[in-house]
């Protein structure tokens, strides 16, 4: 009940694995430059367990700070409020590119948000999935079998390739956008339930594993993260998508279908308490530029406008109201 | 020593009642009615017998005929089996060894036990016969303890072959003079009575003659029962004979009479070799 | 006084207690084990008779007034005309009074919440008054305690037997914590199992063969639709941990132990067992790196090249072989053991019959070892379909239906770290799909050990 | 002497009164003979096959572990010459004597001017060829000899990833061709790493070390051992020695030999449930890994226990009782001095096992990144196996042979403990 | 039978050869200055002996002579112990059983053993018994199996208690029954030789009495040696017997003679108890 609690000297974060990289990276830098505070304790439990610890309390058993990969939901937000976590600073740190890719010795695909759609939907338009090649799907492509190795079912980043490239694929048929007025529920199975008949292979949080298994097997395609993209270049490379590549330009600019935007959310209540927090808010502040030192790693910087209004929120540590969020 | 108890029980009619009536002075243990039981399983069958201070008592009979269950039921030692069960009574100078109130640690102080495999620790010779007096606390100072251990040693006639070598391993000994290292072990603390339970089956015959003569001259100073399978080895050595089979008691009498001019019919043949 | 100075204080009591007590014990006459007057136990036994007597009562009633009083000091605090001003009831009180205790025992440096600075002096002077209370108290009792036991010190008095009866209850104490850790873990599962269960019917949940966990993981979230047919999880782990796994392990490792046993040099054999043994001790994730990386993309290769164009590089084939390795041990050494339990007169009938070494091993000693054999397979079994970094590094995710070996199925325990490290909310389906999985999986080792022991033992029977 | 029982034969009176022995000599019998020794070489040979198989596994995945991470135990290193006197870096020389000097350099711009350096020596993408955490080995040459702020200087920096893979033959073409060039001018060196051995986890490959995590499995070991092996030595005893043999005892006994092979991972939802749930203990720390490992190991400790307390001759426990010894010193003086060894070889075994677990300790937080090494059991730290599987999944290259040198670390302390389990095994066995 | 080679060991000076030779006429298995070391200890230290047809052969000595060790290298049993080593010559009809030509298993259908514990196999009866005959191909079919089972446990004795049913456990018998059943077992083979290790020392009298009578009958059939620790057994059942003590053999000869006139003091002892 009201026992416990434990003294903590260092700062203490949860949530995103896609984020998690960056806010290391941040804690070291840190670190390194702060001899006085304690090095941060940074664990990836993925946004939904990182938003759970995070709003679950004001004091020092509960984190201060949580990776997001999506932004705070507003039901989220509630429970952060009920449980006393009045004061949370959202902060956007950059954007994250979830690309296609390919070996570099792979058949150089280049497809579009409807063609992903119809070839990992489990019921695409409604009707049994059948495809097998990707000419299944649209005559122009290759003849390779379809072999998508992507997030699994109880991932973040699942979520963000369903919203971000198989609902948008779906509703590139009008009969299902108009489906979406009439009958929501409906559209919501046909557009974002993903086959489960082995050619979209469901791979665990380990990229690098994707990247080894693609390089063995140049027919398949992955769904990674940018950053791994780019830090794997001599073996993979990325596979347009309505026309786009997935480049640092392309991403940022939120052309490329798979863009999306990453948060941190730090305890207002916190700031006080624990030691070198500020500082930690500022350090990250200082490295999600575009000639930081996060780049260097795959972040993808925010636009000018949206740096310059998070720079300023880091700073004052301005909480938000929570009528921001849906 | 106190007066012993006559309990209804010695007046019972028992086969071998008659037999030890005869002869015994002063019995130092003594046994009434005594039943053991494995689990369902009678081992022992309606015994009574006095074991006295100054003979030599032998048991003897065929394999699986309940002579270590019995000796076993005199210290107590049967109480490690868990599936093991007394009825009947045991008095050791009077008092009853199962009561409620006896210290079984205590007792087994006074009724020492010597087995049928020499069973020295793996420790030293020394520490050996030193562990009685030890956890007994019967040695206020080391040279008291040295005392002892030479004591023991002498007594069991081992002392001038390993006097030089007393922190040497116990287990290194020869087999005869193992068992010997146990008997002396048995005597560091000063026990009343000495069982043993086949102590020269494992022996070779010199060794063999030595613990013989060795019982020869603990004999008056300690009251002893030996189990043997060599019937002239329970010859030799006692003066006492118990015979047991099938768990009964069938005779039990002066050694000469038993071998000479056995009473039963079951006994005659066992002794001609006839089973076992 | 800090409880450590207080716990150290009572101790030194304790010790005195030993000292006097021993001192006493050993004053008494020396008579040897028999005759009336005689000291029944050894004066260290007294010694820890009177010491455990002052000790363990005062220890009992610190452990107990540690919990007692913080709820006597919140009770007070919040009578404190500060605390008014608290909210009413919910985490956030919770959480300011935390901290004002906090603050009060210095544990922290900085309020974060300025109440809790407010409230702060009022836990300090509780704290200070009960911490008083609870000295003179314990102290008191050792003192109490060390004296009654004192008294009771004479020659006859049993104090060996009063002491050992306290071990006997460590000991006894002990060997509980094993039901104790099972009922915890029972508790740990069951719960959540059964709110799991409010959700999905447990016949869904056993018998539907459609593993799909792609519930909401927020309420608004897409892609929303799930099915938690455990079976093509369950037939993964039996696929990959009860088939594959087996098919590598049995022959191996039964062939390395008659080989061992029966036919190799004394020597060959001394270093063999510790090097076969050591592939039980390789740590799975180990394992995993090396099937993943190695044993998968070859299996991938192997399964194109004959054809199997479909030929997934997450493979039940390549987790299963990789595991049945790892249980290799697990089958030789019970193997070797049972084979060598049956009596060598078992063997030296069969020899004396002429038969050859081999028709002794098959016609004679493996039918006799064959129980053991079988007990130790089924715990190989049940550390196969528990094994988890192999199959969460190489066999994928996809709830697979299907006896192709070179398609990728998942198991039981993969989805239980991808349940609880995934992206979820504690008290959706999905998560506490986890804790029921978890609770089946105990139940089946359960079943698998009880009938391993009914084997083994009966087995032992057999030949005593 | 004794006259013969009389034989009676009757029953063998319809038999031909001549024995005919059998012949073996006949080429029937000699052709099946030599059958059966074909089958006896066969399966002979399916035995040694057997063992060579499993035997030739565990030299392939040892020697995978080792080709793939020995590299990861050196470093490329680049001789930076860097000119402080010019550098612009505002540190008061003086400030560096004392306690101060940890601010003092802080607060100066080391990671500018380094980069600066690396850009006027190599060019226009020097900077790139050095590591992420370059300046700090400049920083700690400044600190070491702060003689240096006012010269010329040349120290030896960590290079690149990107460098150090093409050092060790792995790396992209532009790479090998920049790694040629300095190898050229003598810029680069390679020699063994010690911040591995010495460092904790970091987002630069070029900079980890396996130190945080090797303390980390120090210390949920020492947690494990502290509390398994009393518990799980006193449950033996007690099973073995005095447990009378009933319900009770029966269900401790079901109870400890399905614990020890309950699936790993259902102790971490225990771990999860109830000492982070019900106890709130800390998330991440080596007292609860070595709490929730605890848990695991005692079983086996039980188990081992029990065998080697069951191997004691019981004519050691008739001597002791014998002289009047009471059960609990028989035990304490007599059987367990004389177990130990196999409990020992037991206990080793299981704790080999508790360190190489991953599963269990990922339920309860221990998979966290841990920049410092753990200073105590409820600081937060992260263990062997865990660091390996956190690696794997890292997205810098550089990580992968870091991986399989942390294999090998891991390894090695394995194979010391059951060399130690070995080594016990042999030394003390059957001494009576 | 094969002509005896008579090798040069025939006549050399050992003490026991006095002793066997006289009174035999067609040994069966002669054996010529035996050596057997387990690792460098002697166990067994020239021996020479001979078994013949018409007798049963007794070895008697006290414990750990090595009365079995000899025994057990009369059908190259001893191959089984890594550390054992064997010289001296060994014949069976001749033959050299320890020539490399020697086929082991042919040499042990024909000089069968039964051991001193019954260790039947834990198969049903008639599986027990069909062992041998079925490894080594002696029946062509069923019938001739089940004629062949039949035979042999008439012989043994032991049909009419098993005939309904044969397919029982072998070890749900008796200990006797299951000795028997180790006899039939032997038998089935069609043996030359039987050796049997204190076949009867685990059994109660009655059973040893049928063991005893079974020998009677089998005499002349096979030839047989019996290692017994009961004296009285040895005379009873045995013609000839050899007496070993610490690895030699002290004294052989017909066992009327062994018995009421030992040559040897040591014999003497023996005999009359006085160690063993
Ligand atoms: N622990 C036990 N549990 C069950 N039965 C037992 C136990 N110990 C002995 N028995 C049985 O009790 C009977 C008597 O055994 P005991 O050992 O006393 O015989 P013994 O006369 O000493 O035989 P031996 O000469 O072989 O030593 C035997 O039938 C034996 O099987
Ligand atoms: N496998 C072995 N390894 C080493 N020594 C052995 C082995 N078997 C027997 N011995 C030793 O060889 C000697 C003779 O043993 P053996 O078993 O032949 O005696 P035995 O006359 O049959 O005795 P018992 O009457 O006890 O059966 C003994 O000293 C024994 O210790
Ligand atoms: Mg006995
Ligand atoms: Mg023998």
């Amino acid at each position: 009940s009201d026992a416990g609690g434990e003294v903590r000297e260092q700062i203490r974060a949860v949530g995103s694995s896609t984020v998690y990289p960056f806010t290391t990276a941040v804690a070291e830098q840190f670190t390194t430059k702060n001899a006085d505070f304690r090095s941060p304790i940074i664990e990836s439990t993925g946004t939904g367990a990182g938003m759970q610890l995070f709003c679950a309390g004001v004091g020092a058993q509960y984190p201060d700070l949580t990776n997001a990969s999506r932004r705070m939901k507003k039901s989220e937000f509630d429970s952060c409020q009920a449980n006393g976590v009045k004061q949370i600073v959202e902060l956007q740190v950059g954007i994250d590119g979830l690309a296609l890719v390919e070996a570099n010795n792979g058949p150089a695909m280049s497809l579009t948000t409807a063609d992903v759609y119809k070839a990992l939907a489990a019921n695409p338009g409604g009707k049994p999935q059948t495809a097998r090649t990707w000419r299944d799907v649209n005559p122009s492509l290759p003849a390779v079998p379809i072999q998508v190795y992507g997030p699994p079912s109880t991932s973040g980043t699942r979520d963000s390739l369903v919203e971000l490239i198989m609902v948008p694929g779906c509703d590139a048929d009008p009969a299902m956008k108009a489906l979406k007025e009439t009958n929501e529920d409906q559209h919501e199975q046909i557009c974002s339930k993903i086959r489960e008949d082995g050619a979209y292979i469901e791979s665990g949080e380990n990229d690098n594993l994707i990247v080894q298994k693609l390089a063995s097997n140049p027919t398949a395609l992955g769904v990674l993260g940018y950053s791994f993209l780019e830090e794997n270049q001599n073996s993979i490379r990325g596979v347009s998508m309505n026309g786009v590549a997935p480049t640092y330009q392309t991403i940022s600019d939120f052309s490329y279908p798979g863009a999306r935007a990453m948060f941190i959310y730090v305890k207002g209540a916190h700031v006080n308490a624990i030691p070198g927090l500020k500082q930690f808010v500022a350090e990250y502040a200082g490295a999600w530029n575009p000639d930081g030192y996060l780049t260097r790693r795959g972040l993808i910087a925010s636009p000018d406008a949206v740096r310059k209004e998070m720079a300023q929120r880091a700073a004052a540590l301005t909480p938000m109201t929570g009528d921001e969020l849906k | 020593m106190t007066d012993i108890a006559t309990p209804n029980a010695f007046v019972a009619p028992d086969p071998a009642s008659t037999a030890h009536a005869t002869g015994i002075s002063d019995p130092k243990m003594t046994a009434r009615n005594v039943n053991v039981f494995y689990g369902a399983k009678q081992a022992i069958n309606d015994v009574s017998i006095d074991v006295d201070m100054d003979n030599v008592t032998a048991f003897i009979g065929p394999s699986g005929c309940g002579k270590s269950t019995f000796l076993r039921t005199l210290n107590r030692m049967n109480d490690t089996v868990a599936s093991a069960r007394v009825s009947g009574e045991i008095r050791l100078d009077g008092e009853d060894i199962y009561a409620s109130d006896m210290d079984v640690v205590q007792l087994r102080a006074r009724v020492g036990m010597v087995f049928q495999k020499p069973n020295p620790f793996p420790k030293s010779i020394f520490e050996n016969v030193a562990y009685g007096p030890r956890i007994h606390g019967l040695a206020a100072a080391k040279s008291e303890l040295d005392a002892i251990v030479e004591k023991s040693l002498r007594r069991a006639g081992l002392w001038d072959e390993v006097k030089d070598r007393l922190s040497d391993s116990g287990t290194a000994l020869s087999g005869g003079q193992q068992q010997r290292l146990c008997i002396a072990r048995a005597i560091a603390v000063d026990p009343e009575v000495i069982l043993m339970d086949e102590p020269c089956s494992a022996l070779d015959p010199i060794a063999t003659a030595k613990i013989e003569e060795l019982i020869h001259e603990l004999r008056g100073r300690y009251a002893m029962v030996i189990v043997t399978h060599n019937m002239q080895q329970a010859a030799r050595v006692s003066q006492k004979t118990a015979f047991f089979h099938l768990g009964h008691l069938v005779e039990y009498g002066d050694t000469s009479d038993i071998f000479t001019n056995p009473r039963e019919e079951r006994t005659k043949d066992y002794i001609t070799g006839r089973y076992g | 006084m800090s409880s450590t100075a207080l716990l150290f204080l009572v101790l030194g009591l304790g010790l005195m207690a030993w000292i006097a007590a021993r001192t006493r014990a050993a004053a008494f006459a020396d008579g040897g084990p028999r005759g009336g007057a005689t000291r029944h136990s050894l004066p260290m036994y007294h010694g820890w008779y009177v010491a455990l007597w002052a000790v363990l009562p005062a220890l009992l009633f610190l452990g107990v007034w540690s919990a007692v009083t913080p709820g006597l000091i919140n009770g007070a605090v919040l009578a404190t005309p500060e605390a008014a001003a608290l909210p009413a009831f919910g985490m956030e009180r919770t959480a300011i009074l935390v901290e004002a205790r906090q603050l009060a025992t210095g544990q922290l440096p900085g309020a974060f919440n300025p109440q809790a600075q407010a409230l702060a002096p009022a836990f300090e002077a509780e704290i200070g008054k009960y911490r008083l209370i609870g000295t003179v108290l314990a102290l008191v009792l050792a003192f109490a305690g060390g004296a009654y036991a004192f008294t009771r010190i004479r020659p006859d008095f049993r104090a060996r037997t009063r002491v050992e009866r306290l071990v006997m209850a460590v000991l006894l104490g002990a060997s509980l914590i094993a039901i104790l850790t099972t009922i915890g873990i029972v508790a740990s599962l069951l719960f959540e199992s059964i709110r799991f269960f409010s959700f999905v019917s447990p016949s869904e949940f056993l018998f539907g063969t459609q593993w799909s966990p792609q519930t909401a993981i927020r309420a608004d979230q897409v892609g929303s639709s799930g099915a938690f047919g455990a079976i093509p999880l369950f037939w993964g782990t039996i696929f990959i941990g009860a088939i594959i796994a087996m098919l590598v392990a049995i022959p191996l490792g039964l062939m390395s132990a008659i080989y061992l046993t029966q036919y190799a040099a004394p020597n060959v054999r001394k270093w063999m067992k510790p090097i076969l043994e050591v592939l039980a001790g390789v740590p799975t994730v180990v394992y995993g790196y090396f099937a993943a990386l190695t044993v998968a993309p070859a299996v991938r290769d192997l399964g194109v090249s004959i054809g199997i164009s479909s030929a997934s590089s997450e493979s039940a084939l390549a987790a299963g072989l990789v595991m049945g390795v790892m249980i290799i041990p697990f089958v030789s050494s019970m193997a070797d053991d049972s084979i060598a339990a049956v009596p060598s007169a078992m063997r030296d009938g069969s020899y004396a019959m002429g038969a050859t070494s081999s028709e002794t091993i098959r016609k004679v000693l493996l039918p006799a070892a064959l129980p053991g054999v079988v007990g130790g397979v089924m715990l190989a079994v049940s550390r196969a379909i528990g094994e988890t970094m192999i199959v969460v590094m190489a066999a994928g995710l996809a709830a697979n239906l299907t006896a192709n070996p070179f398609a990728s199925v998942t198991t039981v325990t993969t989805q239980i770290v991808q349940l609880l490290t995934g992206d979820q909310e504690f008290d959706s389906a999905k998560t506490l799909a986890a804790f029921a999985l978890g609770l089946v999986l105990f139940i089946v080792t359960l079943l698998l050990n009880i009938v391993a022991l009914r084997v083994v033992k009966k087995y032992r029977e057999a030949y005593e | 002497m004794n006259s013969p029982l009389v034989a009676g034969s009757q029953a063998e009176g319809h038999e031909p009164a001549a024995r005919r022995p059998t012949d073996w000599n006949t080429g029937a019998m000699q052709a099946r003979i030599r059958k059966r020794y074909a089958a006896e070489r066969r399966f002979r040979l399916l035995g040694l096959a057997a063992i060579l198989l499993s035997a030739g596994f565990l030299a392939f995945l040892l020697l995978t572990m080792l080709a793939n991470g020995l590299r990861g135990f050196t470093s490329t290193d680049i001789a930076l010459p860097v000119d402080f006197a010019n550098s612009g870096l505002v540190v008061e020389p003086a400030s560096l004597e004392g306690p101060g000097a940890d601010l003092a350099l802080a607060g100066a711009d080391f990671q500018g001017t380094t980069s600066a350096a690396a850009t006027a020596a190599f060019g226009a993408d020097g900077a790139t060829l050095l590591s992420d955490s370059a300046w700090l080995t400049v920083r700690e040459a400044v600190r070491d000899d702060p003689s240096l702020l006012g010269k010329r200087a040349v120290i030896e920096v960590p290079a690149s990833t990107a460098i150090d893979m093409a050092a060790k033959g792995d790396g992209d073409p532009t790479a090998e061709a920049r790694y040629q060039r300095l190898e050229a001018a003598g810029q680069v060196s390679s020699g063994f790493n010690l911040r591995f051995l010495q460092g904790a986890d970091s987002t630069d490959p070029t900079a980890v070390g396996i130190w945080g995590a090797f303390k980390g499995s120090l210390l949920t070991m020492l947690v494990t051992l502290v509390l398994a092996f009393p518990i799980g030595v006193f449950s033996a005893v007690y099973l073995e020695e005095y447990a009378p043999r009933n319900r009770w005892t029966d269900l401790i006994e079901v109870s400890i030999n399905n614990l020890a092979a309950v699936p790993s991972i259902i102790f971490g939802l225990l771990g999860l449930a109830v000492f982070l749930g019900t106890f709130h203990l800390p998330r991440s720390a080596a007292f609860v890994g070595g709490l929730t490992l605890a848990l695991m190991t005692m079983p086996v400790i039980v188990i081992a226990g029990r065998n080697a307390i069951k191997s004691v001759p019981p004519s050691i426990r008739d001597a002791a009782l014998g002289v009047g010894a009471s059960p609990v010193q028989v035990v304490f003086h007599h059987v367990l001095p004389l177990a130990l060894p196999g409990i020992l070889t037991g206990t080793i075994i299981g704790m080999a096992r508790a360190l190489g677990e991953t599963a269990p300790l990922l339920m309860i937080g221990m998979r966290a990144f841990i920049a410092t090494p753990p200073d105590g059991f409820t600081a937060p730290a992260t263990v062997l196996p865990v660091q390996i599987y956190l690696w794997s999944d890292e997205v810098s290259r550089g990580f992968v042979e870091k991986t399989s040198a942390a294999i090998i670390v891991l390894l090695v302390f394995l194979l010391a403990m059951n060399g130690l389990a070995i080594y016990l095994r042999n030394k003390f066995e059957t001494r009576w």
